[in-house]
């Protein structure tokens, strides 16, 4: 028995060397991606796009974030009140914060196909680099201010018909 | 099969059990009978230990829980022993020569909560590091920005 | 060769074998080296076997773990029912759908929410796919011990197009928190299914046939592994093995069996036990779960259900409280969930396989020879997130 | 060309340099092959440029002595390997001319030196003063040991046929009946080749998963560069020693020898590539097995059927 183990070993061992010799025929499973670059799929988890102008300032997505990455930055207007503004630093880019979102039928904050976003090495120093803003909050705000203004205007409007219709009344009962 | 243990245990020991979900016993034991129950259990082909999960319900004035969780893998069934501490009174005998694999556990459970299993003869710390012993991470009342390692100086 | 070294002057830390393994050897007494075997070894992981050799021969040894402890279990208590996932799902990385899984199960146990149908069995697949995936490093890990790299490139090659599949699915490739309490969190999508049964061909029509003309019946590996770390049936129920390991030995444990979840109730597949319960069986458990669990996917994907994919899971859950069990990629992971009516879980108790396996070292490594240290503990299949949480 | 010149140039000093970087780069390129994978690829054209870049890494890198270990020792052990496989390449003749040294016993200088390199490689281990170092060193002394009597042995084979030790001429001697009569001994004799010099499915003392890297764990940047090198070298003269002695040298038809040399050299190389992609390593007793009991013997039967081939042909 042990006569006929040590003759099947070598040859055993042979086989599967030159099995193992077949994979230099095979095709490569990697490929040369330097300059190809790579295309990720379209909702791959990335960077946070939030649209300002779409916020309603609900802070869903900062409840919702399970690293608390997500600040809501007061805007100064009623609607939205605050934006959230997300430390990319901290973020595990788990998209909780985008399944929370109430707005519809667009999100508005939302993880694109953007993955390549840290151009610096990441260091204490410069961290404020790693925050992703809310686009267009400036006219957003601004925006935001006028539609305020022409709300206040009608509302104005409407009181100043309130009035004269009150006075009017008034004038008829009188 | 777990009624016939629920009524074997109310005789032998008198604890009360309930169903916990399908599958699963639930049995409120008592601390000074702890070892004999697990015998008992393992006597009846529970043989095979899963954990010792213990949770602590000191914010709502209920002291420790430790509930043992053991498997019949061959008949597929589980139990749960729980035995209720008070909070000034944290002993529970060790079962550890009974069921080998819960001695980690029972560590663990020490280390965490502070629990001390009087037996078991390796309460050391095993998943903190050396300058935690003591703090125990897992209770209610523990408050992690005041445990926090003294970090070294910076120079 | 412990007291001539001494009388040589050599300064090693030597300690007398009578205070290591706890027995009295009389006139034979010796000292013995004590090895560190990890952390920082190229085969150890982040913990630390501390190894007691007598020449070659291993007298005793004794883990040391906790060197990548998160207390994820406390982590939780700080979270909501929903992102608590992302905690859960970081037990390991290898096989994250499992734990995940087995969370939503617990809350949806204790909520009283049942999940559509279709939910559970994209469960299903992520499950078994992520068991591939994980099984696949396993392979890796066991040959990869005995210098041979070439089984975990060709693992790699076939884990990639699993990826890819999650890619498609959720937006990344590990760590995909794609299994929440309510069902799960995206729309399995016909892109999704090809590239799985895109994977699901590759693994069954190129990898297994590749890899077992080499790596399976491979005489160099059998005489390295057949009969090393040999643990008998009814030894391992005693010092607790789980998961593969167990159904090495001969005990035919297995969750998604027993005490079906998600979909499995409802498909065809066997478990997969051997009976010899060495190093070699442990590898062959896997190399066929592999197997299993490729046909468990085309079921699930042919068996796929139309209709909603997630239902609504309330913000505060009833008190109660529920263990749950899932047959993950280590073996049965446990998880013993208690809701006192908040908005998060008030204790998580996770029971890990692999901390289970980890506690059974020092009694499977008695008396091997130091070169099957590695063997053992690679083919007891464990992973040091798992083990520390 | 000058005697000087000569171990300096060609076949001396940089020559070796770049033949063990191109052998270096086809291990790489071979198993990257294996793996599925491409391999180096960036640095230089097809990645050629990556192990002198590696070498140049090394060298950068900090001259870090061990608290405990023997300074002295400890820094003068590389080169004392480097100097002994140095000088065993010094024999080799690549070509009819190429050569540094020629003498009448050209073989048995080769094999003592081989021989020689065993307590070296056991003093690295043991100056290092670490565990595993330790256990590496002892674990090449038992294992060189084992595998040069089936190396004398099957090399002796070939000396008792061809009736001479020096290298030039074995190979002018060497034809058609000489490779079919000493193919088991070239078989004994690559296998103990692979024993002596630690490749993988003997790479037992410097295995990594379980010793880390046996006795070169402790020695760091150019230390260890040398020490590998010197490895390396010992591999390379003997498989240049099993060419001679089995394959003919650098005997050919039209290309000219050294390439003829270097051919069936790369043929031998990538064996062994390929053995390392495919074969797990065996275990300490096993090999001791192994060598006392299945190569030796053979080995020594093998001695037996040549000579009576050399009476019959004689």
């Amino acid at each position: 028995m042990e006569i006929k183990d040590t003759l099947s070993f070598p040859l055993e061992t042979t086989k599967k060397v030159i099995r193992v010799a077949k994979a230099l025929l095979a095709p490569k499973a990697t490929e040369i991606w330097w300059d190809k670059g790579v295309k990720r799929e379209l909702h791959y988890r990335g960077k946070h796009v939030i649209k300002a102008e779409l916020c309603i300032g609900c802070g869903m997505c900062a409840r919702a974030c399970p690293v608390k990455c997500i600040d809501m930055v007061p805007t100064g207007v009623k609607k939205p009140r605050a934006v959230p503004k997300v430390r990319a630093n901290e973020c595990i880019f788990c998209g909780l914060c985008e399944d929370a979102c109430p707005t519809k039928p667009q999100k508005a904050i939302q993880l694109t196909d953007e993955y390549r976003m840290i151009v610096e090495p990441g260091t204490w120093d410069n961290l404020n680099q790693f925050i992703f803003e809310p686009e267009n909050l400036d006219e957003a705000i601004e925006k935001a201010k006028k539609m305020e203004e022409l709300i206040e205007k009608k509302k104005q409007e409407a009181l100043k018909k309130k009035m004269e219709a009150q006075k009017k009344s008034k004038g008829e009962e009188k | 099969m777990l009624e016939d243990v629920k009524v074997k245990v109310k005789e032998t020991f008198g604890f009360e059990s309930e169903p916990y979900d399908t599958n699963v016993l639930l049995i409120h034991a008592e601390r000074n009978s702890v070892r004999k129950l697990l015998k008992f259990l393992k006597e009846q082909g529970f043989n095979y230990p899963h954990t010792i999960s213990v949770v602590d319900y000191t914010p709502k004035g209920e002291g420790f829980q430790v509930n043992y969780i053991l498997e019949n893998l061959f008949e597929k069934k589980f139990v749960m022993v729980r035995v209720n501490l008070t909070e000034g009174d944290l002993t529970v005998p060790s079962v550890h020569d009974i069921f080998p694999p819960l001695q980690p556990h029972e560590r663990e459970a020490w280390e965490m909560f502070g629990i001390e299993f009087i037996g078991n003869p390796r309460l050391e710390v095993m998943l903190l590091p050396d300058w935690a012993e003591g703090l125990y991470p897992l209770r209610k009342s523990y408050d992690f920005k005041k445990h926090r390692k003294p970090s070294k100086e910076k120079k | 060769m412990g007291n001539s070294i001494a009388a040589s002057g050599y300064t090693f830390v030597l300690e007398e074998r009578k205070e290591v393994s706890g027995e009295d050897l009389g006139l034979l007494q010796e000292k013995l080296l004590q090895l560190n075997w990890g952390v920082q070894h190229p085969a150890s992981g982040p913990m630390r076997l501390k190894v007691w050799v007598d020449g070659d021969e291993v007298v005793k040894v004794d883990p040391d773990i906790g060197y990548v402890l998160r207390l994820l279990e406390k982590l939780v208590e700080y979270r909501t029912w929903i992102n608590a996932i992302v905690n859960v799902e970081r037990a390991c990385f290898m096989d994250d759908f499992g734990t995940m899984a087995g969370y939503s199960i617990a809350a949806e146990k204790i909520a009283g929410v049942e999940v559509p149908k279709k939910a559970d069995y994209v469960r299903t697949i992520l499950c078994e796919a992520g068991r591939i995936v994980s099984h696949l490093l396993g392979l890796g890990g066991i040959v990869g011990v005995l210098g041979v790299h070439t089984p975990t490139q060709w693992a790699l090659i076939a884990r990639e197009k699993f990826l890819d599949a999650f890619e498609v699915y959720s937006g990344q490739r590990i760590a995909t928190s794609s299994i929440v309490p309510g069902g799960v969190r995206f729309e399995p999508t016909g892109k999704f299914i090809e590239k799985m049964v895109t994977a699901v061909d590759f693994l069954e029509k190129e990898f297994i046939p590749r890899y077992g003309e080499v790596f399976i019946d491979n005489p160099t590996l059998k005489i390295r592994t057949v009969g090393i770390g040999k643990v008998s049936k009814e030894k391992a129920v005693e010092i607790g093995l789980a998961g593969p390991a167990l159904r090495a030995s001969g005990v035919p444990s297995d969750v998604r069996k027993d005490y079906p979840y998600a979909a499995y109730g409802e498909l065809d597949f066997k478990v997969v036990t051997r009976e010899e319960g060495d190093a070699y069986a442990r590898y062959l458990v896997l190399w066929e779960e592999i197997q299993e669990s490729a046909k468990i996917i085309r079921q699930a994907i042919e068996g796929l259900p139309e209709g909603d994919y997630r239902t609504k899971f309330p913000v505060k859950v009833p008190p109660g409280e529920a263990y749950v069990n899932v047959e993950w990629a280590r073996g049965c992971f446990g998880f013993h969930l208690i809701s006192d009516g908040g908005t998060g879980p008030y204790r998580l108790k996770m029971r890990a396989p692999s901390f289970a396996n980890v506690w059974a070292l020092p009694e499977i490594m008695k008396n091997v020879k130091l070169a099957d240290v590695p063997v053992i503990f690679a083919s007891l299949y464990m992973c040091h997130g798992d083990i520390d949480r | 060309m000058e005697a000087w010149l000569k171990a300096l140039l060609f076949p001396g000093f940089v020559f070796l340099l770049i033949v063990f970087l191109m052998i270096f780069y086809l291990e790489r390129k071979v198993l990257a092959d294996v793996h599925l994978r491409t391999g180096p690829f960036y640095v230089g054209k097809w990645g050629l440029l990556q192990t002198t870049a590696d070498v140049f890494k090394l060298l950068q890198k900090e001259f870090v002595i061990q608290r405990r270990a023997n300074k002295l020792l400890f820094s003068l052990i590389p080169f004392v390997a480097f100097i002994m496989v140095v000088m065993m390449v010094a024999f080799i003749p690549f070509s009819e001319r190429s050569w540094v040294v020629s003498t009448s016993f050209d073989l048995l200088m080769v094999l003592a030196l081989v021989t020689g390199m065993s307590p070296v490689f056991f003093y690295a281990g043991w100056v290092s003063r670490s565990k595993y170092s330790f256990i590496g060193g002892l674990r090449v002394v038992n294992q060189m040991i084992s595998g040069e009597i089936p190396l004398w042995l099957s090399a002796l084979a070939a000396a008792v046929f061809f009736g001479t030790l020096n290298f030039i001429e074995i190979v002018h001697k060497s034809s058609l009946v000489s490779f079919i009569v000493l193919l088991p001994a070239f078989l004994i004799f690559t296998t103990a080749a692979l024993i002596i010099s630690d490749r993988p499915p003997f790479d037992i003392p410097e295995a990594e998963q379980e010793v880390v890297y046996g006795f070169l764990t402790e020695f760091g940047g150019f230390n260890y560069m040398i020490l590998v090198l010197s490895k390396l070298i010992e591999l390379f003269a003997i498989f240049s020693v099993g060419v001679i002695l089995f394959l003919g040298g650098f005997k050919g038809p039209i290309l000219p020898g050294i390439v003829w040399f270097f051919i069936k050299l790369a043929l031998l190389y990538l064996f062994t590539f390929v053995v390392r992609a495919s074969t797990p390593r065996i275990r300490m007793d096993q090999l001791l097995r192994f060598c006392w009991k299945v190569l030796t013997p053979l080995a020594l039967l093998n001695l037996v059927f040549v000579i009576l081939v050399k009476m019959f042909i004689s």
